[in-house]
């Protein structure tokens, strides 16, 4: 009987300009098998409905800080998709 | 003050806020909206961004100028709907070393346009609004 | 307009001299007066020019930067007597691409030191008065 | 009988700076035998009173634009002397 097996997280997804407008929501909490990492996340939204406009590897950052896909998990996280920034 | 502003960007508070009898250099960049782009004619813009992460990365990118060179840094970037001409970001790099306040503008405009998490929306003459996507074409400012 | 003034140097009107809807990058550098000079306190400065000179060798720096980069300099230097914190020199470089207005910028600056007949008089807190020789020792600004 | 032998020509002499408070005068008018180059009014002026200060290699410029030693002068020309510049 593993430890984790029964353990979940829950992070709160926030999608900005054109990944917004896609999948036609902005914020959304995502539960998630623990441990999990960024990429999960990726990989749930683009089983969603406008899902695969998301390419494979967006720009994506947890609690305000650029992230890469391996990066693990923490319930409670915000994870963010940005689209290609634009500022400047 | 926060980095991410609603109203014009006052380069003239920026400069207040670095200058000091010790420093006597002072390099800035301001990046202002463009009539064109990709061949288009553009109306205006209109800035989105998400705000929180916009504080944090730029207040990263001016601890990391101001630890690598002897240098105060005053950044701001705009958002909301802008119109041809108005300034959508202003750097302002103060010190005592002219090369040090180019240097320090510079790399702070560099890791803005790398890092920080701003879209634009351009519309456009012909009606149509569009993402601007800089990495589905070159792309300079 | 000039680029030798005894009057405060305006940095909005440089600005708005070269600014143009199709320049989206404007870099500027601003030398002050510092209080400090090779150790010494400074309390003031004053500026003298051989000015007919400091006109032609400008022109000559600007229209140089101008057919280097593909850009628009707006330049201007102070003379008479200015006070710790006041803006010595300014310059304003606008361009499509914000590399050019840095690389203009920057070699106009770096020109104006080397060729603009300027001379500075430092009033020191002691009570001396010395022209600066920026040859006679390492010095920066 | 050499065609120069007799022809001469003027320049205005113009100083600045720590230049002129050591010489005493900021202009002055040279009469110099043809030809002649920056060089002569340099030389010239090092001999006259105070003229030791100047370097034997100054900083020139003729009319307006920065001169080396060897350039040749024309009668009416603007001579400068220019102490080690400090502007910007």
């Amino acid at each position: 009987m593993p430890a984790v097996a029964d353990s979940s997280l829950t992070v709160r997804v926030v999608l900005f300009a054109s990944y917004a407008e896609g999948l036609g929501f902005d914020t959304l909490d995502l539960t998630l098998a623990s441990p999990a990492s960024v990429g999960a996340v990726i990989e749930r939204l683009r089983s969603l409905p406008g899902g695969q406009q998301l390419p494979p590897k967006p720009l994506c950052a947890r609690n305000l800080a650029h992230a890469g896909p391996d990066e693990p998990l923490v319930d409670g996280d915000e994870i963010a998709i940005l689209p290609p920034l634009a500022g400047g | 003050m926060p980095y991410l502003t609603d109203q014009p960007v006052d380069l003239g508070s920026l400069f207040a806020a670095v200058q000091s009898p010790e420093r006597g250099g002072v390099a800035s960049f301001v990046g202002l909206v463009r009539d064109h782009h990709g061949g288009r004619a553009v109306l205006r813009l209109d800035y989105s961004a998400y705000g929180p992460m916009v504080e944090a990365e730029c207040g990263r990118i001016v601890a990391e100028a101001e630890s690598r060179w002897p240098v105060a840094v005053a950044l701001r970037h705009r958002t909301g709907s802008l119109a041809i001409g108005e300034a959508a970001v202003a750097v302002v790099a103060a010190s005592a070393h002219r090369e040090d306040a180019f240097a320090a503008c510079r790399y702070v405009i560099e890791e803005v346009k790398r890092r920080v998490p701003v879209w634009k929306r351009e519309h456009y003459a012909d009606g149509t609004v569009t993402w601007v996507d800089p990495t589905a074409k070159l792309q300079h400012a």
